[in-house]
């Protein structure tokens, strides 16, 4: 019989205001192994642990039951509470009367009785306890990181730093992301590939870094500390080894119908290209759906131009498989599709834009080369608008239903550029708010409207309208004047809402990372472990956890290195000890549990038991305890229930229903 | 017969194998019994005939671990159950000589009983040799006779067919006896309202004295230890206190050969109290052909389970409200 | 509950809208056809409900201006649907009069979800006296 | 004079640790009330409800048995919600076959990030299981007292 010492936390007011804690203590003494009942302000507090450890001292406590939060919160610190007091940390259950009762029940009875039952599940459950040892795995000294954009440049360099080897793993040619296609940066306005580019070559010229860009994540298995991942290289068709980087083959190249990824298809680029002139490798792909060569098999006139003899038509899709000890996903966003928004005229008209697509006009390397001009006839503007929230804060089925968080910003600064550039055009932004917390935002902002003379509106644009004369009828209401608003414009700028890349759904499944509604992956606590996933040594950089800016993305990037890096300063680590064993008396060594179990953690061993006397050597199920995750699907397949959980065995979870039901 | 007794015979004497698995007679003559024979004098009680209905697999589990090949007599419908076996690694393949024998359907003697023929004292028409449709039976009161097929099993109604699944040699002629619909009894429950389904179920659980002759019979229920017998789930007990304990035995019993079960019907055949169990493990079997495409146990010895199994697009479970 | 109050829950209930779920964008107003002939412009048609001034409502001009065109209902970000508010604000205007021709207590306050607000409003339009 | 006494259904919750737990948890921080009666059991993952657990429940009188987990392809241990998927939709099959009302038993998924779901589902149950009445089909009447 256990011994077992139950301690109810008021969590201040939190629980104590509606459930009555003296009732729950005075019940818990009345159950079947309880001794020691008692009741305190703040459990987890430092006080609060030593009443625990007075509690074992002087009533020999074998078995704690805390009455408390989630044990999502707090059940690790209880654990080492009971650790302390020389009580096995696998002997604690926690009842969740805090988020499961006292938060979402009124009544003080009604939650009172809940907290009762559920504390008599625990302590039912911790009838059943047996004290478990953790294991120990090794740790790979190398991190992967999924993304080369400013946040997995930045998260590589961190962990390489630390003196780790990384590996960054970009599926488009070259690394830098989104922020290479900026212009400038809020809110001072630098120029992005000035601070971009040192950062992207800083990278490339690490030792520790090893970048393989045109490249994606295939497979991954194995878990915290012993990830083995395969990465597939997507045929280049340039040998990176010989390729000078000359640029004669995108030069001479005759198929120059593909649209720029880069510039948002705004213009075209040849089928042998890199994306860019700062490309990192500067070491060009050919499109194969592009490339006449491919299609047709004539050409190969990049072959002949080529001095380096560096073009492999032949080159082949090839897979590499690494171990790392952590993975960073840093997978970043795309602009949301706005087939869905007929009303902005998006796809009607050339001169409605996305802001995405206005760095790119701003930009000198653009198809604009950086003049601000309208793309259906070449005329500079006049009249520009601005509209905001487009897809963003929706509560239809059109758009997101989040804040997209960066367009207050950047509208701003596209605003306040050209004004300064272009100080006879007019630009007017119709917004619903104007939102810029952030250091020196809001004074950036001001200096929109006080200093550029950008005219804000608040109101929501209706609709656009092209109208014969090539001009976009702007139909908007300005809710402060209330009036309604015509205006003719020759530009309009949507402030597109943002999104996850699409590739991070597979990535996700692959590392069974979690994924909101919107594809965002979720971390592990929205306050308290915002840059790790709740997979263990899965961590989150940039955009791929929720929209960000710049600073913010770089400061997400470094934490999550912080995180990898102390994961991989470890030798070992402790595996979780609840795992799945086999009675060996009851085994069948039929094979169903290895057929249900994911992480291939069953084997069969013939063994000789002795069976009340009897002694054969059977088959039997042996469990890999550094590979079970402790997931429970070989117990319910198991016919004759030889297999068994560890920490939520048959028995305690039956243990608990019968306390429920009682 | 003749000829199964003689390859057996041939089979010991060249020492293929060691024991052959087969039916001797009973002490009644319709009661033939699962039987080792390990020389050619005790062959001479070999039997072979409609009343052989027992699927002689499960006997494989502990004939495996004896020393030598034992040869076994295999019906049909009984390979399925083998080739399940070899897939949970409870049967031993090398340690097997299956010699695959014809079937013309298999008999139930309380089909005979039930057309008021009693006081039994031989019967004849259902040797293999026979043409098997009509018995001629010998009573205290004269002699009667009887249809083959209005005497048959029910799972011999709606037979599996008459192919092996695997074998080393057949030996015996076999004879196509379906002549029913597999699932009709199952639809016929499943138009039922709850009231009646429960009530159906009710009545004929009601009735189960917990003898566990279903379960010791089945050759997927193979489990060394049996969770009912078992401390692990607190489940351990013998008999039903209360009309839970039936529906509770009798859903997991079929749960936990869902997807294993070959539907070979010995559950039904043994049940001494006349339960139609095989209606629990039909239903599973019609609900995993619906929704997840159909599926025989035992049709091979590699294939995945549908339980072990699944598509990212399998059915949610709430397909069983919506599809009332 | 006051009259009022129970005039807001009715309009509430008879559009099936949260006029909580309003952000403010005017993106009603900016699409409105009839905006320059409406006293209470739509976007304000959510406060008035929120704030439970049916009486203004019910006797501003806007009430009847309304084309019931749905621009408005079609591009609301945030499911508010101004225009549904408006129908459901004339229903209960023509229900107060009690004289027409077609009795409104013979309509139950939730008809076919399906069958579009307007056919009610031009239905109690064309049999009243 | 007796007083006909209110019926509050028990209702068991099996919670996935990743997913539905935490999302309960979420419910909890966004104070989304749901009836008391509903009491949440911490497995690992759904592929971890065996249905003797559901039988059990049954047997000591619970009313009502709802099993949340990740949502398909989500699994935090990436395939075990398949597995409990299957087998929960062949024991609800067999158990509305042998007559038992199909509304007691329930499978939803529900993410970490869906406090709401979580809240109205259990709602919505609770609601189900009180036009359903009590459990008298399952019950095992030695357990009543």
């Amino acid at each position: 019989m256990q011994r077992i010492g139950v301690f109810v936390c008021h969590c201040g007011s939190n629980i104590a205001a509606t459930v009555d804690v003296k009732k729950v203590v005075e019940m818990a003494l009345l159950e079947p192994g309880v001794v020691h009942a008692e009741d305190y302000q703040y459990m987890c507090s430092e006080a609060g642990q030593a009443k625990i450890l007075e509690a074992v001292k002087e009533k020999g406590l074998t078995g704690i039951v805390v009455c408390s939060c989630s044990p999502r919160m707090h059940e690790a610190t209880f654990r080492k509470a009971a650790e302390r007091a020389g009580v096995n940390p696998y002997m604690v259950e926690i009842a969740n009367i805090r988020e499961h009762c006292s938060w979402i029940h009124k009544d003080m009875e009604e939650a009172t009785k809940k907290a009762v039952i559920l504390a008599r599940a625990a302590i039912a459950k911790v009838n059943l306890n047996a004290p478990l040892q953790p294991g120990e795995s090794r740790v790979t000294k190398r991190a992967l990181v999924i993304g080369g954009g400013i946040a997995g440049i930045q998260t590589a360099i961190d962990i390489a730093d630390a003196g780790y080897e990384v590996d960054i793993v970009e599926k488009t040619p070259s690394i830098g992301g989104r922020m290479s296609q900026l212009d400038k940066t809020f809110p001072t306005l630098d120029c992005s590939a000035c601070i971009l580019t040192p950062k992207m070559v800083e990278a490339s010229a690490h030792e520790k870094i090893n970048i393989y860009t045109y490249s994606e994540v295939e497979k991954v298995t194995g878990f915290v500390g012993d990830f083995t991942v395969d990465i597939r290289k997507k045929a280049r068709s340039v040998d990176m080894n010989k390729c000078t980087g000359c640029g004669v083959c995108q030069e001479k190249c005759p198929s120059k119908k593909a649209p720029s990824e880069f510039n948002r298809g705004l213009n075209t680029r040849s089928a042998i290209y890199t994306p860019f002139a700062q490309a990192i490798p500067n070491v060009p792909v050919i499109d194969r759906d592009a490339c006449l060569k491919f299609k047709t098999g004539k050409c190969g006139l990049c072959e002949k131009v080529c001095q380096a003899g560096a073009i492999d038509y032949a080159q082949q899709d090839e897979i590499i498989t690494e171990k790392y000890g952590a993975i960073v996903v840093a997978t970043g966003f795309d602009t949301i599709k706005l087939d869905k928004y007929d009303e902005y005229a998006y796809s009607q008209s050339k001169d409605v834009i996305t802001s995405l697509e206005l760095e790119r006009i701003m930009n000198a390397a653009g198809p604009t080369k950086g003049h601000l001009e309208r793309l259906s006839d070449g005329k500079a503007p006049k009249e520009m608008v601005f509209i905001q929230c487009v897809g963003s804060r929706c509560a239809d089925n059109r758009g997101k239903s989040y804040c997209s968080k960066i367009c207050c910003m950047y509208t701003a600064k596209h605003a306040m550029l050209i004004r300064d550039k272009y100080p006879d055009v007019n630009v007017t932004v119709f917004y619903i708010d104007v939102r810029t917390p952030g250091k020196n935002f809001d004074e950036f902002y001001r200096r929109a409207v006080e200093e550029y003379g950008v005219n804000y509106i608040k109101g929501q644009v209706g609709k656009v309208a092209p109208l014969p004369n090539g001009k976009l009828l702007v139909q908007g209401a300005d809710l402060i004047d209330n009036k309604q608003i015509l205006k003719e414009a020759d530009m309009v700028v949507l402030a597109t809402a943002i999104e996850p890349d699409p590739s991070v759904r597979k990535i996700a499944t692959m590392l069974t990372a979690s994924i909101d509604t919107n594809n965002f992956l979720t971390e592990a606590h929205p306050k308290l472990r915002p840059v790790e996933s709740p997979t263990a040594g899965v961590f989150l950089s940039g955009v791929c956890q929720g929209p960000k800016d710049i600073p913010e993305t770089v400061a997400q990037a470094g934490a999550a290195a912080v995180k990898a890096i102390g994961l991989l300063a470890k030798d070992k680590l402790m595996t979780n000890p609840c795992t799945a064993k086999a009675d060996e008396l009851m085994c069948n060594g039929c094979s169903t549990c290895a057929n249900v179990c994911p992480y291939g953690a069953i084997t069969y061993e013939v063994k000789q038991v002795n069976d009340h006397g009897i002694r054969e050597d059977r088959r039997i199920a042996v469990v890999n305890n550094a590979l079970c995750q402790g997931c429970g699907a070989c117990t319910v397949v198991c016919p004759s229930g030889a297999m068994d959980l560890q920490g939520f065995s048959n028995r305690q979870i039956l243990a608990e229903v019968d306390a429920i039901c009682r | 017969m003749q000829e199964l007794v003689n390859r057996a015979k041939e089979l010991l004497a060249d020492g293929t194998v060691v024991r052959v698995l087969g039916w001797k007679a009973g002490d009644l003559p319709y009661n033939p019994e699962p039987a080792y024979f390990t020389s050619a004098e005790e062959l001479d009680n070999f039997v072979y005939n409609g009343f052989c209905g027992a699927n002689l697999s499960k006997y494989m589990i502990e004939a495996s671990k004896l020393e030598g090949k034992t040869m076994v007599c295999l019906k049909p419908c009984d390979t399925y159950s083998f080739n399940q076996l070899i897939k949970e690694h409870r049967v031993d393949r090398e340690k097997a000589y299956i010699v695959g024998v014809g079937c013309k359907g298999k008999l139930n003697i309380d089909k005979i009983k039930e057309k008021g023929i009693k006081g039994i004292q031989s019967i004849s028409g259902a040797e293999m040799s026979d043409a098997c449709d009509t018995l001629t039976i010998q009573t205290l009161y004269g002699e009667k006779t009887c249809s083959y097929a209005e005497a048959m099993l029910e799972r011999c109604h709606v037979c599996k067919g008459k192919e092996h699944m695997i074998y080393d040699e057949i030996i015996g002629e076999s004879k196509d006896t379906k002549d029913a619909e597999r699932f009709a009894e199952v639809e016929r429950i499943e138009a039922m309202s709850p009231e009646e389904k429960f009530a159906f179920f009710r009545n004929e659980l009601s009735k189960c004295i917990r003898c566990n002759a279903c379960r010791n019979v089945c050759p997927a229920c193979s489990c060394r230890k049996c969770v009912f017998d078992s401390t692990k789930f607190d489940t351990a007990q013998k008999a039903n206190v209360d009309s839970f304990e039936e529906k509770m035995f009798h859903i997991i019993r079929a749960f936990h050969v869902a997807g294993r079960c070959t539907d070979c019907g010995e559950c039904s055949r043994v049940c001494p109290q006349g339960i139609p169990l095989h209606l629990f493990n039909r239903k599973f079997i019609k609900d995993i052909n619906e929704f997840y495409g159909e599926f025989q146990a035992g049709a091979d010895s590699e294939a995945r389970g549908p339980l072990t199994n699944f598509t990212f697009e399998d059915c949610e479970p709430s397909i069983v409200t919506e599809r009332r | 509950m006051n009259t009022a109050k129970k005039q807001a829950e009715q309009i509430k209930e008879i559009s099936g809208v949260n006029p909580l779920k309003c952000m403010k964008c005017g993106k009603c107003s900016a699409s409105c056809p009839s905006y320059n002939e409406m006293d209470i412009k739509p976007h304000q048609f959510v406060s008035y409900v929120v704030n439970e001034d049916i009486e203004s409502l019910v006797n501003s001009k806007s009430l009847w201006k309304c084309l019931s065109c749905f621009a408005c209902v079609e591009r609301c970000p945030r499911d508010v649907k101004p225009g549904k508010l408006i129908d459901a604000a004339r229903q209960v205007v023509v229900r107060q009069k009690g004289q027409d021709y077609l009795s409104p207590n013979e309509i139950p306050e939730l008809l076919d979800p399906d069958l579009p607000q307007q056919l009610l409003v031009s239905a109690f339009r064309r049999y009243r006296r | 004079m007796s007083i006909e006494k209110e019926f509050r259904p028990k209702i068991v919750a099996f919670c996935c640790n990743w997913c539905s737990y935490a999302g309960a948890d979420l419910a909890g921080s966004s104070r989304l009330a749901y009836p008391a009666d509903v009491k949440i059991i911490r497995v690992p993952c759904s592929c971890r409800v065996n249905p003797m657990f559901i039988l059990r429940a049954f047997q000591k009188g619970a009313d009502g048995v709802i099993m949340c987990g990740c949502h398909p392809g989500d699994c935090h241990y990436s395939t075990g919600n398949y597995y409990a998927r299957r087998r929960m939709t062949l024991l609800f099959s067999m158990l509305d076959y042998i007559g038992v009302e199909n509304g007691r038993t329930r499978v939803e998924w529900v993410s970490a990030a869906e406090g709401v779901k979580f809240s109205t589902t259990m709602n919505e149950f609770v609601e189900k299981i009180h036009s359903l009445g009590e459990n008298v089909r399952l019950e095992d009447l030695r357990c009543k007292n």
